[in-house]
């Protein structure tokens, strides 16, 4: 594996920004997550790696209760952020998922104007105070998520109008502008072209000053080079969670050996 | 990998021959599909031609309704006759009737047709003012007492033309029919002939079709369809503010939030039943729930409404409700994942992108309802209603008619020349409802953001 | 409200929108509202009640019964007026391209009846032409259409046409004699199931149009129908009869019915208008026999005066006898 | 103050409310709405639901009972023989009324005073006439007591209005306070705003429920009476449908039920063959222009009035049917046939099977095409053997959507297949339909008390559970395939 | 990638079985494919690999004329099946594709029973004249695909009742029932698990026996693991083209080496 790009290894020193303790993840009879143990540091990005279906946007879609939307699914164990049980009755989901933001598969801007798309969260959780501190607001989210210079002249065009790893880019912008201080992303690249795949990479890489990145991705390579600390599943276990450089160098676990290896998966 | 093991070859295979030839088996199965594409392209051709046939049928007939044969000539309005205290007093002048009036359209016909030198041998002066619609009189009158200064003058009127004449020049009544028929004779036809060419008698658009009222049986020529027309704008008024929001509430609580169980099991079962329910059954929920019970009036688009509300809402609430769920999951993951609550998200983005096909649906349904007859029949609005209701919301309440009504109404009647009205009022009706669909295409193609 | 609600026989329809639209062109009063919708309901709807939300004037096609008027009186409404207006006549007509008919009765029953007499003997119905029927008829294939039994004119033609014809032709003594009275006397109305006869439950409009894709039939229509479509129809005579408002009045002409109207005397001088509207269609204006009505078709009351006296002092009606 | 004038002002007071609410919020926090729980329009829709909401319940539940009680307070002033003589109470507190609201235009009219109306006595004045005069009509003269119910009725009346104009008034000021009162940076404003819709959107769907609930209790009790002058067993086991107008009449349900399964499965035989054929080669073969112009012109078809499909039944194809098929073939000379019914509500029935059909077609996906065609399947054999059996639960449920279309169409059935009633096997002969016995039974001249008038409801009553049945059968079809194919 | 398991690399001697020359493909105004020159060899299993949208299915489904159905779609050159135009105005698209299978990237078995699945090519093209003859080619195809043992109980159950390795495993049998010269194979393991992925995988070496098989992969470790040639796709571009193991060890283009060392894609 010396090929690979590993992304340098500056570990944040940040004591654990979200910490999941036994998260067992059932979906009507399938149990789809067992007895996952994680501590998500600040300043860092994890990535999550592993086989389809092993539990990764499963897991990832705990740490927002997004999983709350699906009637089937059923979630115990518990999740903190900061220190207080995201699954509290007294938690409102809406205001947990405008701290723990959220970026899917597929870019999936909505059907309204760039600016509207960035500055719809602001709007709805009552941010800003006039137009002008949204206007801010929307400019540097998107200065944020590196497409400023793109649609600066067209922030009234369609957000749909853009390409894949711009509308991508635009999603992550939407995500930021309510300033989450954890953002959740679901194999962000996965329908990017290898430009904008790059982009995306670097501007995950850019985001971590700010916020708590986790990342889910098929390629493990992406992994390598975008993430500090990595999570590797299968079948629904976590089984090996630590720095990057070392799961990818030195996997403890033979499972894990066997998946960067290429021989399963 | 134990199976594949066995390396026999398929006993289906054949030995290859070259891709160019095509060989029998191929030849039937493309004989095959252009059979069944013909069989297609012959459905379609054979919905069209039925298609066809019904326009054309309905267009023949009732085209004519929208012409009419007039009488204009200059009528003396004397005052002697008209004004008997001299004083100009509406309520004297009221007191003389349309018979008084009928008389005076009589002697001025009889002078016209002297003053165009037009002999009128053989016939009697009955016959002679029988060439006249009954609603002459009274059309004169209501013009007089609309401006009582005219009595006294000569002024020039219009007055429609019996409808025996009027259909004598639409090809209706011929000289031969009009010998067997007890309503008119071929020397009153002959007559109008001579008229026409001294220019007595012209046929033009008749407006009052459109937005006169109905008319009895002894004056087909006069009946129009405004009534009708506002009725039926009523109650698609009442469909549209009452039908809408309702549908689209209730399909938002059954398709978004409802937890799915046996009751909205029941409650999908039910609305799918309503759909399919006869409208005819409509009809009698509301005699029984709106005219019985709670006491509204009869005949009044008020009832006709709730009524045909409650027949459209399962096809607004099953459109919506496809519409709903068309709008794609990661749009809701979207806005949820920003922290939008589950109604932010729908209001400010499902919602709109269902729009295009609720208002599709809606329409459908408002069609639906504009052509509806059965239901009506029960809760009174088959009557003959002359004077148009008031303005909204009090004319909701007013006795009033409706389109497919008045059509079913027209196609009862005796006298033959209902049945060009019949046909015209299904054109009205077809216009209507081919407007709804282009206004339900307009709103697709307006909202439709494929952004 | 300001306008008279009036509901009920579609006979009486048409009458009444005649009057209704001339009331509205010479009164101040707004046009009354005409509903069809048939005699009983008509008659249900009068007697719903007193007030505003009731109609007040129920046109009817036959006489009211004793149960509507026990309903009338459970639900408030004791006095009602019972007004005739004229007579109804019901002719038959074929194509106007056929042969003339010169009917009686019991050519109508041996034509439709179940069983009918043949010799002597009670056989089920097997004729298939009118010469089949009485050897004066032209060899025409036998296709009635005769209202549906929802209609009044139905009752009129059992009576007046299926009886009589019953009794004329001695079908009823035989079948008294195999069936027993009752039953013996409602077998007189069994038609024949064979197609021949056929009900009609929608207008004369809908039995024109059947004559028209069916030359060799023969209809049953009101005379006020048949005038208004005489280029169209070629009509039978009846017992020698011809119909016509003439022969009705006077009686010569056998198939004929009254029609009336019933109004609820508590709204007499509440609603606006509704008085004068009576009156003035009892009037000899209207109802006479030079007026309108009797241009349609309406057979003239010959004891309208009568009638428009009872009008004039209110008179309610009597028991029914 | 009347209704709707109290509504008016509670909802003046609720957008007042709202205003007071919104500005309440944002002056708790020192106008940064950003550590607000909700947004600062919640909590103004938070107090104008308190204030509307309460009020309006009880504006609507006062409405309810005041008359209730009312009733019963002033039924007791008339004494025993007075009601005797109307027949019952409930008569007596009819004209109480009329005479409440005739004395209250009466007094408008006259500018009579409360005092003028307390000296109004029954046996000097006619108060009927007086009434009359003012519009209100009343079945007979003013009994005594009847008019003191009434004057005391009209008073009462009155204070209880009055009484109701403040305690709602009342209930949406001290809701209005009680809700601005509330408000704190913390509370959870648009959660109750949110539940609040919810409860409606809830209500909503619930009409649909009430309808069904409406039909049959509207159907039920005409058909109880039904049953009770004419004994069901005739009506569900009679083979014969012969009305009589003088009564003795036998309605015997089956040859109108064999009529309408008939015409509908003739219709259907009809309808979707080619409504599917037609489905099938728009959205498999069709070009975008062929398809841009059939599709709605198809439509069309659904949109044309019914009662022109009659009429053309009726003229056209019933002799054209009977000329060129019954009479050569020997099946009889009627023009007016089940065959001729079922045939133009086939065609009218084309476009239900064929825009149902084309939506279901394009829904399957478009993989299971790939995958034939990947065979070496030609497109009719990938149609046939992979598209339809996929789209089947769907088309299914087209069909039998047409199928209660064909059983609730009344005016092409009045006017095409005539309204003679047997059971018969010969598709040209004239038959009839429960739907169009319902209109013609209920429009007739018959009496409304007698069988022969209400068997239309005991009729209704079964075409609605006939069309329920069908119902579930689609439904249940649908779920079993859904099941095993998705 | 020394680490990586390649597989056996005796490459069958076979001339060529299909041949491209020009190939240009253009969905309305864009340029899919850009002049691409292949040869297919027979008894081999070639790859297509490259980052999304570079064109690899989009050649796969000239090869069979599946792009036909594609109303946008407009194929220019020429591709030849055993020294025969496919493109050739005589050729019927359906004759051809019963001999050049395929298989998609998502399992999409008919919804019908496991036997009338395998059963729907022989029967269309009238393949086997009696019942037993039939029920001896679904049973030997499904042998060969390895799915006999699992599904010879149940043969008349619904084929969407199995599971989604299962699915796939019955594709392809339904595609080796009509004894196709050429399968072609769409990303056929991107939807599945890790075990199934082995199954077909190891399936798939197996039929290179009788077939030619094409398959294009997102996965380099499953190219390297199944092909004996490999052609990497790059915007449109053939970029290179040769044995699996010379093209993952030694890629002569700088773009080829990019993306196989993880820097790109
Ligand atoms: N909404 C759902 N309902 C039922 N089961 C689900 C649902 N979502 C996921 N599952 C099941 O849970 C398991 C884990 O799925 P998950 O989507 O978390 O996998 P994953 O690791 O994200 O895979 P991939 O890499 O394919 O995205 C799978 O077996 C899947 O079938
Ligand atoms: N049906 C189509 N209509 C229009 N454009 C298409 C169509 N199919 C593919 N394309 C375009 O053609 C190009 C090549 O697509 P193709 O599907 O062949 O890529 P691919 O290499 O298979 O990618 P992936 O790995 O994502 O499957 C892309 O730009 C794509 O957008
Ligand atoms: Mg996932
Ligand atoms: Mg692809």
């Amino acid at each position: 594996m010396n090929d690979m790009r590993i992304a340098d290894r500056t570990v944040s020193t940040d004591t654990a920004k979200m910490t999941a303790r036994g998260v067992q993840v059932y979906y009507g009879e399938n149990h789809a997550l067992k007895d996952v143990d994680i501590d998500i540091l600040g300043g860092t990005v994890t990535a999550f790696i592993g086989p389809s279906g092993c539990g990764k946007s499963t897991f990832l879609r705990c740490l927002n209760r997004m999983n709350d939307t699906v009637a089937v699914a059923r979630v115990l164990g518990e999740i903190k952020l900061d220190g207080e049980d995201i699954y509290d009755k007294a938690v409102d989901p809406v205001t947990l998922r405008a701290r723990v933001g959220m970026v899917f598969q597929k870019p999936n801007p909505f059907p309204k104007s760039i600016y509207d798309n960035v500055a719809y969260g602001p709007k709805i959780h009552g941010l800003t105070k006039s137009k002008a501190e949204l206007d801010q607001v929307v400019e540097t989210s998107l200065k944020k998520a590196a497409l400023w210079n793109e649609v600066k002249d067209r922030l009234h065009a369609p957000g749909t109008g853009l390409s894949g790893g711009q509308q991508q880019r635009l999603c992550i912008a939407r995500a930021i502008a309510t300033s989450p201080e954890v953002l959740l992303m679901d194999e962000p690249c996965s329908a990017l072209d290898p430009i904008a795949t790059a982009q995306v990479e670097e501007l995950i890489d850019e985001l971590r000053s700010q916020f708590s990145v986790v990342i889910v991705t098929h390629s493990m390579q992406q992994a390598a080079r975008v993430s500090q600390r990595t999570a590797f599943f299968h079948l629904g276990n976590l089984v090996e969670y630590g720095e990057t450089g070392q799961i990818f160098t030195n996997p403890q676990d033979p499972r894990t050996e066997s998946y960067i290896t290429g021989r399963i998966g | 990998m134990t199976d594949a093991t066995s390396q026999t070859g398929l006993p289906g295979a054949q030995p290859r021959k070259s891709l160019h030839a095509a060989d029998a088996r191929t030849r039937r199965r493309n004989a095959s599909e252009a059979r069944f594409r013909f069989f297609g392209a012959a459905a379609i051709a054979i919905s069209i031609l039925a298609l066809i046939v019904l326009l054309t049928s309905v267009l023949g007939n009732g085209l004519s309704a929208f012409r009419q044969t007039f009488i204009t000539m200059p009528v003396a309005l004397d005052a002697k006759v008209l004004d008997k205290s001299g004083t100009g007093d509406i309520e004297v002048m009221k007191k003389v009737t349309t018979i008084g009036y009928a008389k005076v359209i009589e002697k001025a016909l009889t002078a016209a047709l002297a003053e165009k030198g037009i002999a009128t041998d053989g016939l009697d002066a009955k016959q002679i003012s029988g060439l006249l619609s009954q609603e002459a009189a009274a059309s004169l009158r209501n013009q007089v007492l609309a401006d009582p200064s005219m009595v006294g003058q000569t002024v020039d009127v219009k007055l429609l033309a019996n409808g025996r004449v009027d259909g004598f020049f639409k090809g209706r009544v011929t000289m031969d029919s009009a010998k067997l028929d007890s309503n008119i004779s071929p020397e009153q036809l002959e007559l109008a002939l001579k008229m026409r060419e001294a220019g007595l008698m012209s046929v033009s658009f008749n407006s009052g079709f459109l937005f006169g009222g109905d008319a009895s049986e002894l004056r087909p020529e006069a009946a129009g369809l405004g009534v009708a027309i506002l009725g039926s704008a009523y109650m698609m008024l009442i469909v549209l503010v009452l039908a809408l929001p309702i549908g689209v509430a209730a399909s938002i609580y059954l398709e978004e939030f409802a937890p799915k169980n046996k009751w909205t099991d029941l409650i999908e079962v039910n609305i799918s039943n309503l759909a399919a329910v006869p409208s005819i059954v409509f009809g009698i929920l509301g005699l029984a729930i709106f005219i019985n019970f709670m006491g509204l009036p009869q005949s009044a688009p008020i009832v006709g409404g709730l009524v045909l509300t409650l027949m459209t809402l399962p096809t607004i609430i099953i459109a919506t409700r496809a519409a709903l769920k068309a709008v794609p999951p990661s749009i809701r993951d979207a806005a949820l994942g920003i922290g939008a609550s589950k109604m932010q998200a729908i209001t400010h983005h499902v919602l709109p992108l269902a729009m295009p096909g609720i208002l599709t649906g809606t329409i459908i349904g408002l069609a639906q309802a504009l052509g509806e007859t059965a239901p009506l029949l029960l809760i009174g609005m088959v009557a003959f209603v002359r004077e148009f209701p008031g303005a909204p919301p009090e004319g909701f309440f007013d006795p009033a008619s409706a389109l497919p009504v008045q059509v079913y109404n027209f196609t009862q009647r005796a006298d033959p020349a209902f049945v060009e009205r019949a046909s015209g009022a299904i054109i009205v009706l077809l216009v209507f409802l081919l407007l709804m669909n282009a206004v339900a295409i307009l709103l697709r193609r307006r909202f439709e953001r494929r952004w | 409200r300001d306008n008279i609600q009036i509901a009920g026989s579609s006979t009486v329809l048409p009458y009444a929108t005649i009057v209704a639209e001339a009331f509205g062109e010479n009164f101040d009063f707004p046009t009354p509202v005409v509903e069809g919708g048939g005699s009983g309901a008509g008659r249900k709807k009068l007697c719903e009640g007193v007030g505003e939300n009731t109609i007040d004037i129920a046109n009817s096609s036959s006489r009211i019964k004793q149960s509507d008027i026990d309903l009338c009186k459970t639900n408030g409404v004791e006095e009602i007026m019972e007004v005739r207006i004229g007579y109804d006549g019901i002719v038959f007509a074929s194509d106007i391209g056929g042969p003339d008919f010169a009917f009686t009765p019991a050519d109508w029953y041996n034509a439709l009846a179940a069983e009918v007499v043949k010799d002597g003997q009670l056989v089920p119905n097997t004729a298939k032409t009118w010469a089949d029927v009485n050897a004066n008829f032209p060899a025409q294939d036998i296709l009635a259409f005769i209202p549906g039994t929802k209609h009044g004119t139905r009752e009129v033609f059992d009576v007046k046409v299926l009886e009589a014809g019953c009794k004329a032709s001695g079908a009823e003594e035989a079948l008294v004699a195999a069936k027993g009275e009752e039953d013996g006397k409602k077998a007189c109305l069994a038609l024949r199931t064979d197609g021949l006869s056929v009900d009609i439950d929608g207008d004369y409009t809908e039995t024109l149009a059947r004559i028209a894709a069916n030359k060799n039939a023969i209809g049953v229509f009101g005379l006020s129908f048949y005038q208004n479509n005489t280029d169209k129809l070629k009509v039978a005579t009846m017992d020698g009869v011809v119909p016509s408002t003439e022969s009705i009045a006077s009686g010569e002409y056998p198939v004929s019915r009254p029609l009336f109207f019933y109004v609820k005397k508590a709204h007499l001088g509440v609603i606006p208008g509704l008085k004068e509207y009576i009156e003035f269609f009892v009037s000899d204006d209207m109802a006479g026999p030079e007026g309108p009505l009797a241009a349609y078709g309406l057979v003239s009351d010959p004891e309208l005066a009568k009638t428009q006296e009872a009008v004039a002092a209110e008179t309610p009606m009597g028991a029914l006898n | 103050m009347s209704i709707g004038l109290i509504t008016l002002i509670v909802l003046g007071l609720a957008v007042l409310g709202f205003i007071l609410g919104r500005q309440r919020a944002l002056s708790a926090v020192k106008g940064d709405p950003r550590t607000l729980h909700s947004l600062p329009g919640y909590y103004g829709w938070s107090v104008f639901l308190f204030t509307a909401v309460p009020a309006l319940l009880l504006l609507v539940t006062w409405a309810f009972v005041q008359p209730i009680a009312l009733n019963s307070h002033v039924s007791a002033m008339v004494p025993e023989a007075d009601v005797a003589s109307y027949g019952s109470t409930q008569l007596v507190m009819a004209d109480v009324r009329r005479i409440a609201d005739g004395l209250d235009a009466v007094a408008r009219k006259a500018g009579l005073d409360e005092v003028g109306l307390e000296a109004m006595r029954a046996d000097l004045t006619d108060m009927r006439g007086r009434l009359a005069e003012v519009g209100v009509a009343l079945g007979s003269n003013v009994v005594p007591s009847v008019l003191d119910a009434a004057k005391e009725y009209r008073s009462l009346s009155g204070e209880l209005r009055l009484a109701m104009s403040i305690a709602v008034l009342l209930a949406a000021v001290a809701g209005l306070l009680f809700a601005l009162w509330r408000i704190n940076p913390k509370q959870r404003a648009r959660n109750l705003v949110e539940q609040f819709t919810l409860v409606l959107l809830a209500g909503c769907s619930l009409i649909a429920v009430a309808t069904t609930f409406g039909i049959v209790f509207s159907l039920v009790i005409e058909s109880v009476h039904f049953f009770k002058l004419y004994d069901f067993r005739d009506f569900f086991f009679s083979m014969t449908w012969n009305p009589q107008f003088r009564g003795g009449s036998d309605l015997g349900l089956w040859p109108l039920v064999w009529g309408t399964l008939y015409v509908s499965f003739i219709a259907l035989l009809v309808s979707v063959p080619v409504g599917l054929m037609a489905a099938i080669y728009l959205s498999e073969y069709a070009g975008k222009k062929v398809r841009a112009f059939a599709k709605p012109a198809i439509e069309i078809l659904a949109g044309i009035p019914t009662i022109v499909y009659g009429l053309f039944a009726l003229i056209t194809v019933g002799p054209f049917l009977r000329d060129w098929f019954a009479q050569p073939l020997g099946l009889g000379s009627s023009s007016s046939s089940v065959m001729t019914a079922g045939l133009v509500m086939g065609i009218m029935l084309i476009p239900f099977v064929s825009s149902l059909s084309d939506d279901i077609i394009n829904a399957v996906p478009q993989s299971m095409r790939d995958g034939s065609f990947g065979l070496g399947a030609t497109q009719s054999e990938t149609v046939k053997q992979v598209i339809l059996p996929a789209a089947l639960p769907g088309i299914v449920g087209a069909i039998l959507l047409a199928a209660s279309r064909a059983i609730g169409e009344t005016m092409i059935v009045v006017m095409g297949a005539g309204a003679a009633a047997k059971l018969d096997l010969n598709p040209f002969e004239a038959m009839t339909t429960v739907t169009v016995k319902i209109v013609s039974q209920l429009t007739g001249d018959t009496e409304f008390a007698s069988p022969e008038t209400l068997v239309a409801f005991a009729l209704g009553l079964t075409l609605f559970c006939f069309t329920l049945a069908l119902n579930v059968v689609a439904l249940v079809i649908v779920r079993k395939y859904r099941e095993q194919y998705e």
